[in-house]
């Protein structure tokens, strides 16, 4: 029983993270149809960030929102510089813009910080919760804490504010968007700069759990992606589904089948379901006539 | 001027081993040319990174022995990028020392191939001797899935027998694994379980070493030679007190004898990297450390900078006291480590002590 | 036996019948209509004949074969065409290889010889070129043929659909309001053009809300409101159907509808 | 010219030159790098470009190619053989797995050959016994230098690797381009932009896109023979997600909807690294730096951007 | 003789190399129902796109209520009061009916729902839709929805590009009426049509396009009656 709960604990704790990933991608999909493979270094950028400035001895509770200061601005900086220029380039280009803009802020990040592992102290410590026999960190709650908050002002944002209106139009039609007065520059820029941010966020709130390191961003943007598909790309309810999901398959493969095949059975799992909704869990049906 | 090539991985998954084998090199060929090069001849470094991955180490090997013309070659962090790249070596007669953990690399001996890192194997057997020495036998396994973790595994699979111990649980986990408390649990469930041992590298093992300690074990733990650096301790916190591994002296300078042969250099090593880089050198920077200064040995020893006499040289290593143990090596030993060279150590408030 | 037979053929999306068991039957060398409302079905309708939906109910025969259920790939090879109300053209291609690709069913030449480029491929490929142009010449795109598609005006593609389809070499044709975006004397080059594929023995099924061109070139026309079918008959039967005009025709289309046989 | 002749002669045409300017092995060794990629990243636009579908695993077809030619000559394969039995059962896989596979589209259809390619990996990684592991396995030795040496033509094995890929490199690209140029070409684009219509045109979109699959397939894993064999030693980081990453990002760079895209994409993210090794520590800022301003400046690839260029100078020359 | 709202001049532009419209000299006062007609190809639709901002012109002025627009962006037209209704209906498909009608008052601070209500009335088929995505609706349906859109933005100057297209004839005469309507109520209209004697027939004025050039203008009255109109456009 404590074993079930262990595993299912390390599963939430893990999925958490995965799922504060996805959610990063939600924005910028949102908007421009694109999945930001430069995600992974948003996360790590405010990992390191975080890392950096604490170990100068800057205060978590400062550190932490610079951090995801620095992560929004790299975003906004990466629609100004790469993708705003690339204008109407197809979308398959933009994609592969995002993944040079990962492999240079990778570059970046190597010479800016360095290529040491690094970690800070979990923001409520390192001594785990212990109940039913079972285990967990503070700082897993603190990331489950953080993935449902940030989930939740997603769905509000998208759903229910103007601005989060002018992104889903733009997404939608992005010519047509333009006829009704949207400023479709500015809702990417918008969803750049939150995307970043969120990742920021997610790497800020990982790292004493995960640790980060200046690649440490491939591995994250492979997960969260998965996670992001899973359960429905462009959906904020689809990345947080999505993310725990894949946690908690890993970890209960982990425990009571092999952990050698764990990742296996997470893409397994996401083959069977596509097979059945090509979608993913939430993903919209777009309907298109003809 | 003697050209002295290297590959390493710098950069990609293993730039933890090739980050600080790419810096001491650096360092150590400054320093050489400082002090007027090897009989007056400078010394130049050709060094690239080939990012762990074997295609662009055998493109960097290419170059190494036609464009840049090296009479030596220090390099392959990884067994793939070395393995890749020993072939050329061996047919263009240039002594190719690795910085790669597996024992296939000279094992067969293969006439131009060295390497200067303990194998895996010995590892195994280091640590099993200090599980029997401490009366235990039942061994929980969780290694890592990279080439290192999943190498050394076999390796203790393989070895376990005649070492006197038996493995009960045998686990894994991913590069990335952010937490890996299943696989803990089912190990400490594991009915007659008395000690853990954790092969691999990276942040794995820190990962490991904290849910350890999250999960309360009580078992006495094991880690390997690839987290034999200061920056594990600092990753792990205060779990990683009491976790034992087999180590070079690089991380007990003070508490070598003065008698100890390694004392010397181990302490100037640290010193001089400090001095360069503003941090402590890690263990796989010895390596890189004692592959250069057998390649020098050699040079001076025969008088030539020509490949063959070089690597005629290198075999002849006898008693070379380096940073990560005492070489002599031999036509059937490119290694020329015995388990000697290892020390058991134990962390023990936040630092490293021997165990004797 | 009529060509192409439709028998209760319905569908419905989220509960609400857009096509609800409709019936009706077209024979080769003729036009036959399909009018309604916006909204009545006839779009939905012409996507379960050509299998792009699966229907719900009902059954499609050609030729007396049922084919109901067929995926639109295989309906092709028994000689179903069809130009799309949303436009499905090929925009990274140019206007001749839309054309082509109309061709595909005559193309003879298999995988292996397209790989090796064998004479057999390159035969077959110069054949579709030679029908291609000539279909462009025939809706009077032929200036237009090297442009990519993605460069032509809304009218222009909706012709180059037409000529795509022609291709084919079709023994069923769904046309879906051709004549949309195009002014009164380029509805009468269409409604020519239809109505000599029809004279070629094709069984022509036509969508338009353009009442001047259905009541001068159908011989049978089918009216359809939410779904159902309302009507059914001669032009000069539903031109005149009360229900019809209320439904659908209204003061204007009545007049159309009467100025075409005046 | 006919389009067959007009890529034969090109792609010869650089193989030669390559030949005739390259002054070391060296060079030779690179040269051949980018003959093998040209080959896998032609196979990624038959599949991106001709028809419009994102694989993220194709790194996994590559490396069932590479494992061929390593692990069947233990089994008394020879290494000629096992090529083709890597690419068969590379195309043979595609085939089987694209049918569910293909029905996704886009990003979905990207994730799932991810999963695939992923799981080529990890069988790869974890099965030691057969593949070596993490650590790899030694190719066993095959040196193209003895064929040429049997017509007479004497040369050093880089020399010798470097004809033989190039050559197939040409064969490859000869037979894409022949091929989007014919019947089925046209049946691929056509379901590249619209299904609806190629279905009710009478192509059998899902077969097409399963044959695009696994003629793709094939393509990836005779360069992932050739690799392995030139190599003489394979890692399952050949079957790597970042490979898969690095085949896509060749040929959309070079420009995914022709076959010379596949040639220029390869040559230059193959090259530049090799350039890039003077910047040390800024090698991936600059890599990463030139990737995004070339896509940002030539929105659809080198190649197509080239093209459109060199057509507008020609308009404007003509209106003069 | 009033400013007019709308007023070309010498507009050229150009698809990559290819000039399509080369030097267009058109005006639109205010309150004035002006209709162009042109044959496929003719350069309709990119003059109104040219119009709304999103293509961009390469010489001449297009000058909006006195003031040049040249630098005004594209997406900042319709906080001027310019609405379009573009070919190709261009409606976002994966939003509700809804959202497409809020959509087309993005610009807009007060009420929407009065004018929402509006179009509803024109189109009692959108309410009975209005939850669904718009992508499902079927092409009449969608060009209704397109032109309550534009209606939606409370605009001064309508540019609507082939308004009647895939309409039942019932709709088209009542989108002739719409038409009248909103000029009454002060809205200024642009209007492409194919239907041109229709359009011709509820407007002051017209003008003919051939091959991206202005070919006759007029009152709408006298195109009507001219031979060639009638024998290229009108088909009788
Ligand atoms: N895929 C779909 N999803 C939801 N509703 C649909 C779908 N396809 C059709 N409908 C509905 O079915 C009804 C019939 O649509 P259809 O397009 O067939 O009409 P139509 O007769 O062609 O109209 P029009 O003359 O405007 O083109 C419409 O109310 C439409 O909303
Ligand atoms: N995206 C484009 N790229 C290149 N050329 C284009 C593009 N769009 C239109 N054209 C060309 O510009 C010319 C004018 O096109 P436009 O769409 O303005 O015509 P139109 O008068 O609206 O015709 P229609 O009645 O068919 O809608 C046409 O010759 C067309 O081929
Ligand atoms: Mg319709
Ligand atoms: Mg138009």
């Amino acid at each position: 029983m404590s074993e079930l709960l262990q595993f299912v604990l390390s599963g939430v704790t893990v999925g958490a993270i995965y799922a504060a990933v996805a959610l990063g991608f939600t924005l910028i999909y949102n908007a421009s149809g694109v999945v930001n493979f430069a995600q992974g270094e948003f996360v790590v950028i405010g990992g390191m960030t975080a890392a950096a400035l604490i170990a100068l001895g800057v205060p978590v509770i400062i550190a932490a929102p610079l951090a995801v200061i620095a992560g929004t601005l790299v975003g906004i900086a990466l629609y100004r510089l790469a993708i705003k220029p690339a204008g109407k380039a197809p979308l398959v280009s933009l994609v592969i813009i995002t993944i040079g803009a990962s492999i240079f802020l990778r570059g970046v990040m190597q010479v800016v910080f360095d290529k040491q592992i690094h970690r800070y102290e979990g923001f409520s410590g390192d001594d785990a919760l212990r109940f039913l026999g079972a285990t967990l960190l503070p700082q897993s709650l603190w990331i489950i804490g953080g993935s449902f908050v940030v989930f939740a002002a997603l769905a509000w944002f998208i759903g229910h504010t103007h601005a989060g209106r002018g992104i889903r139009a733009t997404a939608s039609n992005r010519f047509a968007a333009v006829l009704v007065g949207i400023n479709t520059g500015r809702a990417m820029n918008l969803s750049f700069a939150l995307s970043a941010g969120i990742g920021a966020l997610a790497g800020v709130l990982a790292t004493p759990v995960t640790f980060t390191s200046y690649d440490a961003g491939v591995l994250m943007a492979l997960k969260g992606f998965s996670a992001t598909m899973l359960g429905g790309v462009g959906s904020p309810a689809g990345a947080l589904v999505g993310g725990f999901a894949i946690g908690l398959i890993e970890a209960m493969t982990a425990g009571y089948i092999s952990s050698d095949y764990k990742d296996a059975a997470a893409f397994i799992v996401i083959l069977l379901v596509l097979f059945v909704m090509p979608q993913g869990l939430f993903g919209r049906r777009t309907t298109e006539r003809v | 001027q003697i050209k002295i090539g290297a590959s390493l991985a710098v950069t990609g998954p293993a730039s933890f081993l090739g980050d600080p084998e790419a810096k001491t090199l650096r360092m150590l060929v400054d320093q050489l040319n400082a002090s007027g090069g090897i009989n007056g001849e400078e010394v130049e470094l050709v060094l690239y990174d080939d990012g762990a991955d074997p295609n662009k180490a055998r493109t960097f090997a290419t170059r190494l022995i036609e464009e840049d013309e090296v009479v030596a070659v220090i390099g392959g962090s990884s067994t793939g990028a070395t393995m890749a790249m020993a072939p050329l070596f061996t047919q263009a007669e240039i002594p190719f020392i690795s910085l790669a953990g597996a024992v296939v690399i000279i094992d067969p001996v293969q006439k131009y191939v060295f390497k200067t890192p303990h194998t895996d194997k010995m590892a195994c057997l280091k640590i099993f001797e200090d599980i029997t020495k401490r009366g235990m036998s039942k061994v929980g396994l969780i290694s890592g899935t990279g080439g290192f973790g999943k190498s050394m595994r076999e390796q203790c699979l393989a070895v376990a027998g005649e070492a006197g111990v038996e493995i009960v649980a045998d686990e894994t986990y991913g590069p990335g694994d952010a937490d890996v408390t299943p696989q803990l649990t089912n190990i400490a469930n594991t009915a007659g379980i008395e000690t853990i041992v954790n092969p691999g590298f990276g942040q794995g093992p820190a990962v490991v070493t904290r849910n350890y300690a999250q999960l309360g074990i009580k078992l006495p733990f094991y880690q390997s030679h690839g987290v034999a650096s200061d920056s594990f301790i600092h990753l792990a916190g205060d779990a990683a007190e009491g976790v034992r591994l087999p180590a070079t002296p690089m991380l007990i300078p003070d508490q070598l004898a003065d008698s100890d042969p390694q004392k010397q250099p181990v302490v100037s090593y640290i010193k001089d990297y400090k001095a360069a880089y503003g941090e402590a050198p890690s263990t796989f920077g010895g390596y890189a450390y004692d592959a250069f200064q057998m390649v020098v040995a050699a040079i001076k020893a025969k008088g030539s900078s020509d490949s063959n006499d070089i690597r005629d040289g290198i075999e002849e290593t006898k008693n070379y006291a380096g940073v990560t143990g005492v070489y002599t090596m031999s036509p059937t030993d490119h290694l020329g480590l015995n388990l000697t060279a290892f020390r058991m150590l134990e962390i023990q408030e936040g630092g490293w002590v021997p165990v004797e | 036996m009529n060509r192409l037979e439709i028998e209760n053929l319905g569908i419905s999306f989220g509960g609400i019948k857009a096509v609800d068991s409709v019936s009706f039957s077209a024979a080769a060398g003729e036009v036959t209509s399909i009018i309604g409302p916006n909204g009545a079905g006839k779009t939905t309708l012409f996507n379960l004949i050509s299998g792009v939906y699966a229907a719900d109910t009902g059954h499609v025969r050609i030729e007396g074969a049922d084919v109901t259920g067929e995926p639109p790939h295989r309906l092709a090879r028994r000689g179903m065409a069809r130009t799309f109300q949303n436009l499905q053209i090929f925009p990274q291609m140019t206007a001749l290889d839309n054309v082509m690709t109309g061709c595909h069913l005559r193309e003879t030449s298999n995988l292996l010889a397209d790989l090796l480029g064998l004479p057999s491929s390159l035969r077959e490929t110069a054949k579709s070129r030679g029908l291609a142009l000539s279909a462009l010449e025939r809706v009077g795109l032929a200036n237009l043929a090297a442009r990519p598609a993605s460069e032509l005006s809304y009218g222009q593609l909706k012709r180059l659909e037409i000529a795509r389809a022609l291709v084919t070499g079709c023994s069923i044709l769904l046309l879906d309001e051709p004549a949309a975006g195009c002014n009164a004397v380029e509805t009468r080059e269409v409604d020519d053009l239809i109505h000599a594929i029809a004279d070629e023995g094709v069984c022509v099924v036509l969508i338009e809300h353009d009442m001047r061109m259905v009541m001068r070139i159908s011989s049978h026309i089918v009216v359809l409101d939410q779904g159902s079918k309302i009507a059914e008959g001669k032009p000069e039967e539903i031109r005149d159907n009360e229900r019809v005009i209320a439904a659908y025709l209204g003061a204007h289309g009545a007049a159309e509808a009467r100025a075409a046989h005046a | 010219m006919n389009p067959t002749l007009k890529a034969l002669l090109i792609t010869l045409a650089l193989v030669v030159a390559g030949a005739l300017i390259f002054p070391s092995s060296y060079y030779f060794r690179v040269g051949s790098l980018i003959w093998i990629n040209t080959i896998s990243v032609t196979g990624i636009v038959v599949l991106l470009g001709y028809v419009g579908l994102v694989s993220l695993g194709h790194a996994g077809f590559f490396a069932i190619g590479a494992y061929a030619v390593a692990v069947l000559p233990g089994y008394g394969v020879p290494s000629g053989a096992a090529l083709f039995v890597g690419a068969a059962a590379a195309g043979l896989l595609a085939m089987v797995i694209g049918r569910p596979i293909l029905r996704l589209s886009g990003y979905y259809l990207a994730i799932a050959t991810l999963g695939l390619g992923m799981l080529i990996w990890m069988v790869l990684t974890k099965e030691s016994w057969l593949t070596g592991g993490p650590d790899g396995m030694v190719v066993a030795g095959f040196n193209p230098r003895h064929w040429f040496a049997l017509v007479g033509i004497k040369m050093k094995s880089t020399e010798a690797w470097y004809w033989l890929t190039g050559l197939v490199a040409t064969i490859g690209v000869v037979l894409a381009v022949n091929l989007g140029n014919s019947p089925w070409g046209r049946a691929l684009r056509a379901v590249h932009d619209s299904d609806v219509a190629a279905s009710s045109l009478g192509v059998d979109v899902a077969r097409a896109k399963v044959v695009a699959f696994a003629i793709s397939a094939v393509y990836a894993a005779v360069a992932g023979s050739l690799l392995a064999l030139a190599n003489g030693y394979i890692t399952p980081d050949t079957a790597g997600f970042m490979h898969s990453v690095e085949m896509v990002t060749m040929a959309v760079l070079g420009g995914a909807t022709t076959v010379y895209g596949a040639i220029v994409g390869s040559l230059i993210l193959t090259a530049l690294p090799q350039v890039l090794t003077f910047v040390a520590e800024y090698e991936h800022i600059v890599l990463g730096g030139v990737m995004v301003a070339t896509m940002v400046a030539m929105r659809r690839g080198l190649v197509p951007a080239l093209g459109d260029l060199a057509h507008r100078l020609a308009m404007r020359g003509r209106s003069k | 003789m009033p400013d007019p709202l709308l007023e070309i001049s010498g507009l050229v532009t150009s698809y990559g190399p290819i000039e399509v419209l080369h030097g267009i000299d058109l005006f639109v006062n205010e309150g004035e129902i002006v209709t162009l007609v042109g044959a496929n190809g003719a350069g309709k639709t990119t003059l109104m796109r040219c119009i709304s901002g999103v293509q961009p012109t390469k010489a001449g002025t297009i000058r909006y209520a006195g003031a040049p627009l040249a630098r005004v962006p594209d997406h900042a037209r319709a906080g001027l009061g310019i609405a379009h209704s573009p070919e190709g209906r261009q409606i976002f498909g994966d939003l509700s009916v809804e959202e497409n009608l809020a959509l087309g008052g993005y610009h807009r601070t007060d009420d929407l729902s009065p004018d929402m209500e509006d179009v509803f009335t024109l189109f009692p088929i959108l309410k009975t839709k209005r939850h669904l995505a718009a992508g499902g609706l079927s092409g009449g349906q969608q060009q209704m929805l397109a032109i309550g859109r534009a209606i939606m933005g409370r605009p001064k100057l309508l540019l609507l590009d082939e308004p009647s297209m895939g309409l039942a004839p019932v709709l088209v005469d009542q989108i002739l009426e719409v038409i009248s309507t909103l000029r009454k109520r002060g809205v200024t209209l642009l209007v492409v049509e194919q239907n041109a004697y229709a359009a011709l027939s509820i407007a002051d004025r017209g003008y003919v396009m051939e091959t991206g050039k202005i070919a006759l203008s007029g009152s709408a009255g006298n195109l009507i009656a001219d031979p060639r109109v009638r024998e290229a456009y009108l088909g009788a």
